[in-house]
């Protein structure tokens, strides 16, 4: 019992971040229909640069808001210089720039801050704490606390506030949308900004417990990739149960199967539901018009 | 026994009956016309028959057997072709080649044979250009056929989507609006032409706004409103009947 | 007269490889001759799946390792012929693209591009692990090609084989394209309700070029590997496969021309950025992005649209 | 035509290029070297690059070899075999080098070795793994000790303290993997009992379910893992965060100043085979190796701001070599420099004594290995 527990924080903690990328892909997508595969460099930029800071001398917060509000830059940078110029673009050519896109930040990354591995000490000290035999990090509950946090402060912007309204039209109809108003535009902007802040959150986070260097947003970003599709493409709500869903069964394989193929599970896993939903847990079903 | 049965049929998406419990017959070589008001259900029956769609219920019969349910590129083998209200054309292909496809239930299409360019496949495809071009001048495209489907006006890409249609020899056709978006003179065209092919014996069904060519061309007509058959018969026996009249808030049709 | 322009564009290509040799200096352009062709007739394959037929793969790399991996392997261990062994090689491939095609075929634009993306992933993880057959990450060496005595050996030998090769790609390429079965897979691209409509049915001719660009990244896995003499997982990891996509798209999507151009840039470009120390990665970021907002259909289609050419069937 | 005009170009620039470097030092000794300096390996490339432009600058400085500068040739394979492949081919045919050093990882070297084998290009790789040297291969050497002997350092120590049941835990990487495959080789020849194997990516950011298994196993009494890179800094912190309390043994791959810093106080306490580079200061003064290894960390801290690993000291010793052979063949005659490097003796590198045979291309024995234990925050030398 304490092992399966175990197996599940190990899964949650690491299936949070999953969700905070994936709920990135979402909102660009969302807004876009871009899926953006730069998105894992935004978490990779979050942990490298709170750790630039802090060894800059700068305190803690002032590198975290800084972490947070640079990326949330160059998201809006990404936007204007690469997406918007590309609008009308297939979607393998978009992807070949969101690559691009994700290769230059890598680039740029590993020439300035080196190719070493990074941390910096975790928000509230490292002693475990003991549930039923099983023990959980304190940096994994800011982890999970601050990803509910955001879950909860992007529904209700999106349902209360008018901005993220704003958003929601543009996304199902931008025409629409424009027509009574709202400045697409910028729209686009605030959720390249948006999901940008989002990832380096992630990053921030949880680099005490899994380091960081220029190259881990690869991994992570496809890991949140692989969620979003699991969730169904579109519905937040899929994108942080996806996360959470391939966070947990990546931990209980590696515990139960099979170590070794453990990296295979979620894609594995990915087959399997399309095969049966080819629209991910949680997306909608469209009937196409002719 | 008629060439088309269709019986009962209905198709709910969500909530919305879009057609619901329609019945007709369409005999062989005849000018079928289905009118209604917009959203009455006439492209969605359309798509029913050809297979686009799934029927919730009800039966459709080709010859007497079913087909309900049937994958459009089955139904094209037995016979069937149509056009689309909303243009689907393969842009990305020359206006010869988009009618070439239309007759791709009668070519080889074998892929070994056709990397290695058989002596056999490569004689057909040119026998077929030359049929495919002389469609393109039955329906009045002989200027266009060179140049890439992207590159033409609306009116010729109407037009040319007949023209693929009619390659496939279909026994039935179904023209989903083919004047739509058409000026004066383009629709005194387009009704020569479905006259032609008409005259040609291939059964036609047709769905079109346009009241005038629908009178002139019919052989009988089927009246939808809000997915339900509101009547059915001659040209004559539907401009006389109270309800369509109602329908149509009394303007003079 | 009709049959020598219809077959101008591939004496050019036959002059092409034919007088290159003339200006090879040594050896090591004759290598990147000869990956510039294995690239090439992958991409060809590749492209009509993704260009002309409008599917995504992001996980073609893994056909490509079943295929080097069955020429090292089969040979090795079990003593097989390497010819036999290249064949076998493809059937496996395209028995796995089978296996799985007909329900990814179901599935459109991110969700196939996932799809794919995982059952490439998928196979790079069974190289990599099963370490008794394939070496593990460390890779495994691959003997000779050749048969009785005769092996292929050197560059120089290989260039005329991979000349070959590539001109026959490039011939059926353009036969394929150019046929009844080339018009449906386009048409089904260009509208897929129409192409249905008019008998085309659409899940089979997805899953055919499916598997016979398997076929076709198979065999040359194969050949990447004997020529190479060693392979390692990376053959078939996620990176390749984008490399591949990325050879497609900026040569030029549904284009013949844009799959050769997009392969000798592309497999130019990081031996040319090796001098740059350390910005590499950047300058090549930069040139995709480039590259796909000024030319989002590829470099050939819009170079042959600006300078007046048809473009249509390039 | 555009294929023609592209290759000329490509062509012309390198004559050009080469033309400009002979003209700026007469007929110098060409270097060559493939390193993985950038991907999942960049952390063992990037030093040995630094070192290699550190140490060719500081030859020629003091007036290079045999009377000729020397002049480095090198390109980056991003941790990719086949590319090293590619590149090994453009420093033989092209670049027409005298000696290449370099080879990061086990799979770029393996991808080389029958180019410099067909080719009879002396190459000294910097990888791990015993296949590159066993069975020897005729211009075939290495430098860092073998995954084999780690674990055989590793088991002595461990036999010592009377732990003989232990859980092995092996990174997914070629460095993993082989030392996975030497070490259940050999736990049955050395007594030790394996009683589980799990494995993780190097790039892993959670590895507690299978130190979890590993915790739940009965009968461990010591955990051995085998990685490189931060990976094994993640295992440290996991291993603290379950409360594992075993002796816990790491291998080589991770033996650098950053490890300790990363992995913080979860790293206290365990103990790993290294070379003498990672405790130079702390070395007994007449120890042979002391000058060495204080001179290089010197010159790395230097130049670069930073701290020295083993890798860089791969690359010191890998150059080194083949500067001495050259001096004492007197010539760059690739054969003369082969036997030359064949006959070493006695040479001490950061590694330790080299000693090369006809049989032995690696020419390190046991002794090579310092055996270390991290305490209060630093590697300590155990006995």
């Amino acid at each position: 019992m304490s092992q399966f527990l175990q197996f599940l924080f190990s899964g949650i903690t690491v299936g949070a971040t999953y969700a905070l990328a994936a709920l990135g892909f979402t909102l660009i997508y969302n807004a876009s229909n871009v899926i953006n595969f730069a998105q894992g460099e935004f978490i990779m930029l979050g942990g490298m640069l709170v750790f630039f800071f802090l060894q800059a001398g700068l305190p803690m917060p002032v590198a975290i808001f800084l972490a947070i509000a640079i990326p949330a830059i160059v998201g809006m940078l990404i936007e204007k210089f690469t997406i918007e110029p590309a609008r009308e673009a297939d979607v393998v050519t978009l992807i070949i720039i969101t690559i691009g896109v994700s290769l230059v930040i890598r680039g740029v990354i590993q020439v300035w801050l080196g190719k070493g591995t990074h941390s910096y000490p975790a928000f509230s000290g490292n002693d475990p704490i003991l549930i039923g035999g099983a023990t959980l990090l304190p940096q994994s509950l800011w982890v999970l606390g601050i990803t509910a946090l955001v879950v909860v402060a992007l529904w209700y912007f999106f349902s209360r506030t008018l901005a993220g309204k704003a958003i929601l039209a543009t996304s199902c109809n931008p025409l629409a949308a424009q027509l009574v108003g709202v400045n697409t535009q910028w729209v686009l902007l605030v959720s390249f900004a948006l999901s940008a802040a989002l990832g380096a959150i992630g990053g921030v986070l949880l680099t005490p417990i899994t380091l960081t260097s220029y190259d881990v947003g690869i991994m992570l970003g496809l890991k949140g990739f692989v969620a979003v599709v699991v969730g169904g493409l579109g519905s937040g709500l899929g994108a942080v149960v996806g996360g959470l869903l391939v966070g947990i069964i990546e931990a209980m394989a590696a515990g139960y199967i099979s170590s070794a193929y453990k990296d295979a599970v979620p894609f594995i896993l990915i087959l399997v539901i399309l095969f049966f939903l080819p629209r991910g847990i949680f997306g909608a079903k469209v009937t196409e018009r002719v | 026994m008629a060439l088309l049965d269709v019986e009962n049929l209905s198709i709910a998406f969500g909530g919305v009956k879009a057609v619901q419990n329609v019945s007709f017959s369409v005999e062989k070589g005849i000018v079928y016309s289905v009118i209604g008001p917009n959203g009455a259900g006439k492209t969605t029956l359309f798509n029913l028959i050809t297979g686009v769609y799934t029927p919730s219920e009800g039966e459709i019969r080709l010859d007497g057997n079913s087909i309900a349910g049937a994958a459009p590129h089955e139904l094209a083998l037995r016979g069937m072709a149509r056009t689309f209200q909303n243009l689907q054309v393969c842009m990305n292909m020359s206006a010869l080649e988009n009618v070439m496809v239309g007759a791709h239930l009668k070519l080889d299409r074998n892929l070994i044979k056709a990397m290695l360019r058989f002596p056999s496949l490569a004689r057909r495809d040119d026998q077929l250009r030359d049929e495919a071009r002389e469609l393109m001048r039955f329906v009045g495209l002989e200027a266009y056929w060179n140049l890439g489907a992207n590159s033409m006006p609306y009116g010729a890409l109407k037009r040319l989507e007949i023209a693929r249609a009619l390659a496939a020899k279909p026994r039935i056709l179904f023209l989903d609006e083919p004047a739509a978006g058409l000026n004066s003179k383009e629709t005194a065209e387009i009704d020569e032409l479905v006259q032609k092919v008409a005259e040609s014996g291939i059964t036609v069904v047709l769905v079109e706004h346009d009241m005038k060519m629908v009178m002139n061309i019919s052989d009988r007509i089927l009246v939808l409103d809000y997915g339900k058959k509101l009547a059915e018969g001659t040209a004559q026996e539907v401009r006389d009947n109270p309800d369509v009249i109602a329908a149509y808030l009394g303007s003079t049709v | 007269m009709n049959m020598l322009r219809r077959h101008k564009p591939l004496l050019i290509l036959a002059a092409v490889l034919l007088c290159l040799p003339l200006v090879l200096p040594n050896n090591f352009y004759y290598d990147i001759a000869i990956r510039m062709a294995i690239n090439a007739i992958i991409v060809l394959g590749l492209n009509l799946l993704i260009g002309f037929a409008g599917q995504i793969s992001l996980g073609h790399a893994g056909f490509i390792g079943i295929g080097a991996y069955a020429s090292a392997i089969l040979p090795t261990h079990f003593n097989w012929h390497p010819l036999l062994a290249m064949v076998a090689g493809a059937v496996g491939a395209s028995v796995v693209a089978a296996i799985v095609a007909r329900p990814i075929f179901r599935l459109k634009g991110h969700y196939l591009a996932m799809a794919t993306l995982g059952l490439g992933i998928i196979i790079a993880i069974v190289i990599k692990n099963e370490a008794t057959y394939t070496g593990g990450p460390d890779g495994m060496p691959v003997p000779a090609l050749g048969i009785g005595s005769f092996s292929i050996n050197g560059e120089k030998q290989w260039y005329w084989v991979l000349a070959a090769l590539l001109l026959f790609s490039f011939w059926a390429s353009r036969n394929l394209i150019d046929s009844p079965f080339g018009r449906a897979l386009r048409a089904l691209h260009g509208s897929e309700v129409a192409s249905q409509v008019m008998g085309v049915d659409v899940v089979r001719y997805k899953v055919a070029i499916f598997i016979l660009s398997a076929f076709f990244a198979s065999l040359m896995g194969s050949v990447t590997a004997h020529y190479i003499g060693f392979v390692t997982p990376n053959i078939a990891d996620f990176f390749h496969s984008i490399e591949l996509v990325t050879m497609v798209v900026v040569g030029g999507m549904a284009s013949i021309y844009g799959s050769l151009i997009g392969a000798v840039l592309l497999t130019a470009l990081p031996q040319a950025l090796s001098t740059f120390e350390g910005w590499e990665t950047v300058v090549f970021g930069s040139i995709l992005i480039f590259c796909m907002i000024f030319m989002p259909r590829g470099l050939v289609p819009t170079l042959a649209e600006r300078f007046g050419g048809r473009g249509e069937d390039a | 035509m555009r294929k023609i005009s592209l290759l000329k170009t490509l062509a012309t620039a390198a004559v050009a290029i080469g033309a400009s470097f002979s003209a700026l030092a007469a007929d110098p000794i060409k270097i060559g070297s493939v390193l993985s300096v950038t991907g999942p390996a960049a952390f063992l490339g990037d030093p040995e690059l630094k070192t290699l432009q550190l140490y060719v600058e500081n030859i020629n400085k003091a007036g290079g070899v045999l009377g000729r500068q020397l002049q480095l040739v090198h390109y980056d394979d991003g941790s990719d075999a086949a590319k090293a492949n590619a590149f090994g081919k453009r420093l033989i045919e092209d670049d027409k080098v005298d000696i290449i050093v370099g080879g990061t990882t086990t799979g770029s070297t393996m991808s080389m070795v029958p180019l410099v084998e067909k080719a009879e290009m002396p190459f000294i790789s910097l990888a791990g793994a015993v296949v590159i040297v066993e069975p020897v291969k005729k211009w075939v050497f290495k430098t860092p000790h073998t995954d084999r002997m780690a674990a055989e350092k590793v088991f002595e120590d461990m036999k010592k303290r009377g732990l003989t049941k232990i859980a092995l835990l092996s990174d997914t990487s070629g460095f993993g993997a082989s030392g996975k495959k030497e070490t259940e080789a050999l736990a049955p020849k050395a007594g030790m009992t394996l009683l589980a194997s799990e494995t993780y990516g190097p790039k892993d950011t959670d590895i507690t379910p299978q130190l979890t298994k590993i915790k739940n196993t009965a009968g461990v009494q010591a955990v051995f893992v085998f990685g490189f890179g931060q990976g094994g800094a993640v295992v440290n912190k996991n291993y603290k965060q379950l409360g594992i309390t075993l002796p816990l043994y790491h291998a080589h791959g991770v033996a650098s100043e950053e490890f300790i810093k990363l992995s913080g106080p979860a790293a206290e306490g365990l103990r790993l085979p290294a070379a003498a580079l990672l405790v130079a200061e702390k070395l007994a003064a007449n120890d042979p190796q002391k000058p060495v290894v204080t001179g290089y960390r010197k010159a790395y801290n230097d130049r670069y701001k930073e701290d020295v690993s083993t890798f860089g000291g791969h690359a010191y010793d890998g150059l080194m070599l083949a500067v001495e052979a050259m001096k004492r063949a007197g010539t760059t005659d690739k054969a003369k420099v082969r036997d030359a490097i064949e006959a070493t003796k006695g040479y001490i590198g950061t590694g330790g004594k080299v000693n090369m045979s006809p049989t032995d291309h690696m020419g390190l024995d046991l002794s090579a290995f310092r055996m270390l234990e991290v305490k209060n925050g630093d590697w300590a030398l155990i006995n």
